[in-house]
């Protein structure tokens, strides 16, 4: 099976600024990611691989076929999603979907058939005679994907398409796109939300400045981090600290009532100096207002006074992954175009707890901090039955301290930590 | 209060000069200087007419009809009309209404601004007419005719034209949503239908007055011009010769008349809301 | 019974071919663009003085109707005839049709091609500004060249779509008007003396397409917002013809000079006009017949022009080739920045 | 400090606000909505931008249309992406000569304010080069620039990528911290309740509820929860967990149950034992139902 996509230093310049450097990799078929940052590069390179630009240097592959030697042909087979906001002017949804249809080459009547079972399919009723420029954000952006797929393409390009919608529409874009792939269709899904990427996308290709700073799939990328619970209580939380450290279980407190429990480990490492702690609750004014650096974890916060899981992830040293969409998790409903945790860019995230100023005061003491060289290492040191046996003892040691346990979800590594590792180490080299 | 005026006047003046539009009047203007060139290159005067007798006719002819009744009027329809809707489209227009500073201030500088960019324009163009002209042959008349002094009084009437139109057309974009077709139909009822009437509607259009302040050093009889006679009613008719008004109540009516227009703007300003549609509702 | 699967489906249907793309641009801008109120009524507009050219040619058809020919002269055809071509040349006519035919019908056609230029400028003011600046301002050029479409295939679309509307106001007309003509001429004869006309006309009518519709493409693909844009192309017709007409008054008029005079190359109408005089032959035809009577000889003075029609013409298809170049190129690069 | 009373706005037959009444205080407050909830309207309407079809707003007590001497106190950075072609100093300074400062003042403010919103080494960049999040602080720096005692965002936060906004956060949390009273709207309900505790939620134009997030907060447990339970035998569990009074439902799928409950507090303390007791093995607890998101769409529904 030829790969969806083949890149062999393909590089792209606008004048002095190098949009893409020389990016080399091989992507089979199936549901591909493009992650990164805003302006990391990834709609130029969609836009060389759709024939819209032409590339600096190198050269780029798609389905099989240079894309610079025959783009039109190519075309036939692609679909793309622009990121921009855009529309034919004038024409009503199921009009400007016919229209693409018939641009791609469908007899007229076929185009319009079509036109209307996409429509049905992106779940327009009868906002699909009205004109497109004057409809919601949702709306078009359901149009968008209707003119990407009209024309039965092998290859659909999306770029961020769950931009500006809320979070209804955002579910519904994500089950939209499962099910082209599961009809076949490849997907290339740009974004720079991770876990619209994690959702939908096998294989991952991140970018950063125009360099690809990791490539693969995804769960490989994943494998390198550790594993640990987030646990979400109310009631006596000393107690249930004692409880926990009783039945051998280390319980990282990140704020009141919320925690990271792991399998306590023996070995010194456990106990390195702490990092400054995460970003100062505000002093003055507003006492509870929280200053959360992670927007993701803050939905997951209890109202007392929430403490920035990015940061405690850092300094935990602990992979903070949300997992709520792990396997069978269902989507926390208020994933707004921001909820997801998203991809912080470099130059923050990987300085860790050191970049940000002040103290907490929380949690100093506890935290163990595995080494400068990120969390990967700190994940393999367990050994699988000591994992097993957590949930029961962290159960049981609720139940004798008396508390409650409203949340109590598996760490798995979320794309963050991916783009972190990946950072770092390409720092390194 | 003089340094917020300056302040939104500056940036008005920026957003005039920047924008499609200055291109586009500035073209029409070397357009005209180009026509002026052509005809002074190669025109000849007719056996009947001496030199120092056609040349003059024809420049006044050329600056009153192609110059005066035209662009005197597009010019500031092109700036004025759109004082608060280039903002509006930009969006740019809430900085400016949220700040403590009266609205019809705002408007005042924006059309004081605007006229000033008009009126440049105008002055400069019918400079850049006058050189046109004189340049392939120097001086046609032999000093008899006085150049300088009458392209300077249409240029006058052209600042009053400015200032003039330019407060009429505000108002015309400030009350009427499409104020540029209002605008044009203005003055092409004034400019092409009234003032060719007999005196007494003329008194009505701008026009009017700024041909008498245009014309007020010249005396078409003594011109010299030989038409033959039915000719000469017919350019005396053109010309509005019959009854002028003097210069300076010329000025007076011109600038009441803007002075009332800046005024119902001001009425209108601070009673409409002027801001973009709220977001479409889901 | 088997549940449907409501997923999303494969297509069986093939792609066809790049051939006609610009043709379905054309036809989906026809249609977009037919929307507008304004533009129906100005070619509603444009037909209606049709009904008095067609009551001259009915009245011509009855006049040399051979059973009629004794007691034509005080019928009210003949005082219609009499009325629009003056009395010698309509005594000729009646006296020997088949020679002045062709005379009568280059004449009229030329008057009704005459006064629809103004709706050709009417008509492209209305449609022209908004066909590229409106995708311009929606980014909408990222998905026309997501899709097998070249350059060309948009341009010819879109010059397809205002020739259209063009031709709505000059096209259909003449060709409504010859075929009515034909229906009431009364012999196949008659027929053979006029088949000229039509493909002259139809001739005329495709350089006013091109070279009034390629110009307003160009100025509609230099801006986003195409409000002035529809006043400014006017503007520009306008202010040509002004041009040329004080320059040929002040060079030519009331001046003295000589030679031929060249100002009618300055007025875009001028030249559309000549190109459209020179095509339906109406000096030649008209030559005979000034001879004969005042009327034509004043007409062959008017509508005549003294500058060579080559010239008009060239004018004209240099325009339009600048004008279609300047729109591929900005389409060209709007597609790359549209897709940003 | 904002007093609104039967407040509505109209366009045409499109209603925007319908009988608003709410009072907002001192401090931060966030305006929550989805999109054309009406949050954009009643914002101009506080900024004066628009006069209200019916009812009335106050600032300090005094009306806002047509009041510019009251716009004096307050700051306004918009939700349009609209901008001059000036420099951002240039911008700033203008906007701040505008505000009543003389030229001298107006540019030292200027530069002061774009160091403190961390654009000083691009103010003299035209703006429209700026990235989305600079465009948003440049905003937010006109806003600021003649220190006004009020401050109205629009939407300031969408549209930015991450780290953007963490930033952007961080400087709204410490502006509110330095006294000045920040009205925030924003669709983005986490973000808000990143900033802010007391809330005013807004839908189809209407109030839905106001007031501290900790009181929206207990409306949490007035609604059933749906929670969901990843283990090994989800039987013995669901079995244990029949008898409970406020128990209302329970969905079992391979690998997982689904609890329904209508007293979620009582429901979390007891499953610590149940899970004790029975042996079984979880590997996940969530409830669908336990954050700011559920209790909007609890409102939503109800009303």
């Amino acid at each position: 099976m030829t790969p969806l996509i083949e890149l062999s230093g393909l590089t792209k310049d606008f004048g002095a600024f190098r949009a893409l450097d020389g990016l080399d990799a091989r992507l089979p078929r199936g549901s591909v990611g493009l992650l990164g940052p805003n302006g990391a590069g990834k709609s130029t390179l969609v836009k060389c691989l759709l024939g819209l630009l032409r590339p600096s240097a190198g050269r780029a592959r798609l389905l099989g076929e240079d894309v610079a030697r025959r783009p039109l042909a190519l075309r036939r087979r692609v679909g793309y999603l622009p990121e921009v906001d855009c529309h034919l002017p004038g024409l009503s949804a199921v009009e400007f979907v016919a229209y693409a249809g018939e641009l791609s080459g469908m007899p007229p009547r076929d185009a319009m058939t079509r036109a209307h079972e996409m429509l049905d399919l992106v779940g327009l009723a009868d906002e699909r005679y009205r004109p497109v420029h004057a409809a919601s954000t949702g709306t078009r952006q359901r149009v968008k994907f209707a003119q990407a797929i009209v024309h039965d393409p092998e290859v659909v390009f999306l770029d961020e398409p769950t931009n500006g919608l809320d979070p209804r529409g955002r579910e519904q874009m994500l089950a939209l796109v499962a099910g082209l792939a599961r009809a076949g269709v490849s997907v290339v899904y740009s974004s720079h939300l991770l876990a619209d990427v994690e959702r939908v996308c096998s294989e991952v290709l991140i970018l950063r400045e125009g360099r690809i700073i990791a490539a693969g799939p995804l769960e490989e990328l994943r494998a390198r981090t550790g594993a640990g619970w987030e646990l979400r209580t109310r009631g006596d939380e000393e107690a249930l600290r004692r409880e926990l450290r009783a039945r051998g279980i280390d319980y990282a407190a990140l704020g009141p009532g919320r925690g990271v429990v792991r399998p306590a480990r023996s070995s010194a490492a456990l106990d390195e100096p702490v990092p400054s702690a995460p970003e100062p609750v505000p002093a003055a004014g507003n006492p509870d207002a929280p200053a959360v650096a992670d927007p993701r974890s803050a939905a997951r916060e209890d109202a007392a006074s929430p403490v920035d899981r990015a940061a405690a992830s850092e300094s935990t040293g602990l992979p903070a992954g949300e997992g709520p969409q792990g396997e069978g998790g269902a989507p926390t409903a208020d994933g707004d175009e921001a909820t997801t945790r998203d991809v912080p860019s470099p130059p923050d995230a990987p300085s860790g707890g050191g970049a940000l100023p002040g103290d907490a005061g929380v949690r100093s003491g506890e935290s163990a901090r595995p080494g400068p060289d990120g969390n990967s290492a700190g994940g393999e040191a367990f050994s699988a039955q000591a994992v097993a046996t957590v949930p029961r003892r962290v159960f049981a040691a609720a139940a004798a301290a008396g508390c409650e346990v409203r949340r109590f979800v598996p760490l798995r590594s979320s794309l963050e930590d991916v783009f972190v590792a990946a950072v770092r180490a390409q720092e390194e080299r | 209060m003089i340094g917020q005026l300056w302040t939104v006047a500056t940036l008005e003046l920026r957003q005039a000069i920047g924008g499609a539009k200055i291109l586009v009047v500035v073209l029409m203007l070397f357009a005209l200087a180009a026509l002026a060139f052509a005809v002074r290159a190669l025109a000849t005067p007719p056996p009947e007419l001496g030199p120092e007798a056609f040349w003059p006719a024809i420049y006044l002819l050329m600056l009153n009809f192609v110059f005066l009744q035209t662009t005197v009027i597009l010019v500031p329809l092109a700036f004025a009309t759109s004082l608060l809707r280039n903002d509006i489209d930009q969006g740019t227009l809430v900085y400016l209404w949220t700040r403590p500073v009266p609205r019809p201030t705002l408007l005042l500088a924006k059309f004081l601004a605007a006229s000033a960019v008009s009126a440049g324009l105008l002055v400069v163009g019918m400079g850049l007419f006058c050189l046109a002209f004189l340049l392939p042959g120097g001086d046609p008349s032999g000093g008899a005719f006085d150049w300088l002094g009458r392209t300077v009084d249409f240029m006058a009437a052209a600042v009053l034209g400015a200032v003039g139109y330019g407060a009429l057309f505000a108002l015309f974009g400030l009350v009427f949503r499409r104020g540029l077709i209002w605008g044009i139909a203005y003055g092409f009822l004034s400019e092409f239908v009234l003032t060719n009437f007999p005196a007494v509607v003329r008194e009505v259009t701008v026009m009017h007055y700024l041909r008498a302040v245009a014309l007020s050093g010249v005396d078409v009889r003594s011109l010299g011009l030989r038409f033959d006679p039915e000719d000469l009613a017919e350019v005396e008719r053109l010309l509005g010769f019959l009854d002028p008004p003097s210069a300076a109540s010329a000025w007076a009516t011109v600038l009441l008349l803007a002075g009332a227009c800046l005024v119902l703007s001001a009425c209108v300003v601070r009673a409409r809301e002027y801001c973009a549609a709220p977001a479409r509702p889901e | 019974m088997a549940i449907a699967e409501r997923g999303y489906r494969r297509w069986e249907g093939r792609l066809r071919g790049r051939a006609l793309r610009w043709w379905i641009i054309a036809r989906w801008g026809v249609r977009l663009s037919g929307q507008s109120k304004w533009l129906r009524r100005l070619v509603l507009a444009a037909w209606l003085p049709l009904l008095y050219w067609v009551l001259a040619f009915f009245a011509i058809g009855q006049v040399t109707d051979p059973e009629t020919i004794g007691a034509v002269e005080d019928t009210w055809q003949f005082a219609l005839l009499k009325a629009q071509f003056g009395g010698a040349l309509a005594d000729a006519f009646v006296r020997d049709p088949a020679s002045f035919r062709p005379t009568i019908w280059a004449t009229l056609f030329y008057f009704y091609l005459y006064t629809t230029q103004v709706w050709v400028m009417l008509v492209t003011a209305v449609v022209g500004p908004r066909l590229i600046s409106a995708d311009l301002s929606a980014h909408a050029l990222g998905l026309y060249f997501a899709r097998p479409i070249t350059r060309l295939d948009y341009v010819a679309g879109k010059l397809g779509v205002v020739a259209f509307w063009i031709g709505a106001v000059t096209l259909g007309p003449v060709t409504a008007l010859y075929g009515l003509s034909i229906l009431f001429s009364p012999s196949l004869e008659a027929l053979s003396q006029t088949i000229f006309v039509w493909p002259r006309a139809a001739g005329a009518c495709a350089v006013v397409m091109v070279g009034a519709g390629a110009p307003v493409l160009a100025l509609s693909s230099l801006t986003r917002n195409p409000r002035f844009l529809g006043f400014a192309w006017a503007g520009l017709w306008v202010l040509s013809h002004v041009a040329s007409t004080v320059l040929s008054l002040a060079i030519f008029r009331i001046g003295g000079a000589e030679g031929r005079d060249w100002t009618g190359l300055v007025s875009f109408f001028r030249n559309l006009l000549a190109v459209a005089f020179r095509f339906l032959e109406v000096e030649t035809k008209l030559a005979p017949a000034a001879r004969l009577s005042h009327r034509a000889s004043r007409w062959m003075e008017r509508y005549s022009y003294e500058h060579d029609w080559r010239w008009s013409l060239c004018l004209l298809l240099v325009g339009a080739a600048l004008s279609l170049w300047v729109v591929a190129r900005r389409v060209g690069r709007a597609a790359e920045e549209g897709a940003q | 400090m904002i007093q609104a009373r039967g407040l509505s706005k109209w366009f045409g037959q499109v209603i925007a606000l319908n009988g608003v009444d709410v009072r907002i205080g001192e401090g931060i407050t966030g305006l929550l909505g989805l999109n054309g909830a009406g949050k954009t309207t009643f914002l101009r309407l506080l900024t004066g931008q628009l006069r209200p079809s019916q009812g009335s707003v106050t600032l300090f007590g005094e009306p806002i249309w047509n009041n510019h001497r009251l716009l004096r106190r307050i700051g306004v950075c918009p939700e349009e992406d609209a901008f001059y072609d000036l420099s951002g100093l240039a911008f700033v300074a203008c906007l701040a000569r505008l505000s009543g400062l003389r030229r001298a003042e107006a540019r030292r403010r200027a530069e002061e304010v774009l160091e403190r919103v961390g654009l000083g080494p691009h103010r003299h960049r035209s703006v429209r080069a700026y990235s989305r999040g600079m465009r948003q602080r440049v905003k937010l720096a006109q806003a600021l620039v003649h220190d006004p005692e009020v401050l109205f965002l629009d939407e300031p936060l969408t549209g930015t990528d991450p780290i953007v906004r963490r930033e952007l956060r961080e400087l709204i949390v410490a502006l509110g911290a330095a006294g000045k009273h920040i009205v925030l709207s924003s669709h983005v309900l986490h973000e808000v309740e990143s900033i802010t505790h007391t809330i005013v939620l807004m839908h189809r134009g209407r109030v839905l509820a106001d007031g501290d997030v900790e009181r929206i907060r207990a409306l949490m447990d007035e609604h059933p929860h749906r929670v969901r339970i990843l283990c090994d035998r989800p039987r013995t569990l669901a079995r244990a967990l029949v008898d409970r009074p406020h128990v209302v439902g329970l969905e079992l799928t391979p690998g997982a149950l689904v609890v329904e409950t209508d007293d979620p507090a009582d429901f979390f303390a007891a499953v610590p034992h149940l899970v004790d007791a029975t042996g079984v093995e979880v590997d996940e607890l969530v409830s669908e139902d336990d954050d700011l998101a559920a209790v909007f769409r609890y409102l939503v529904e109800r009303s």
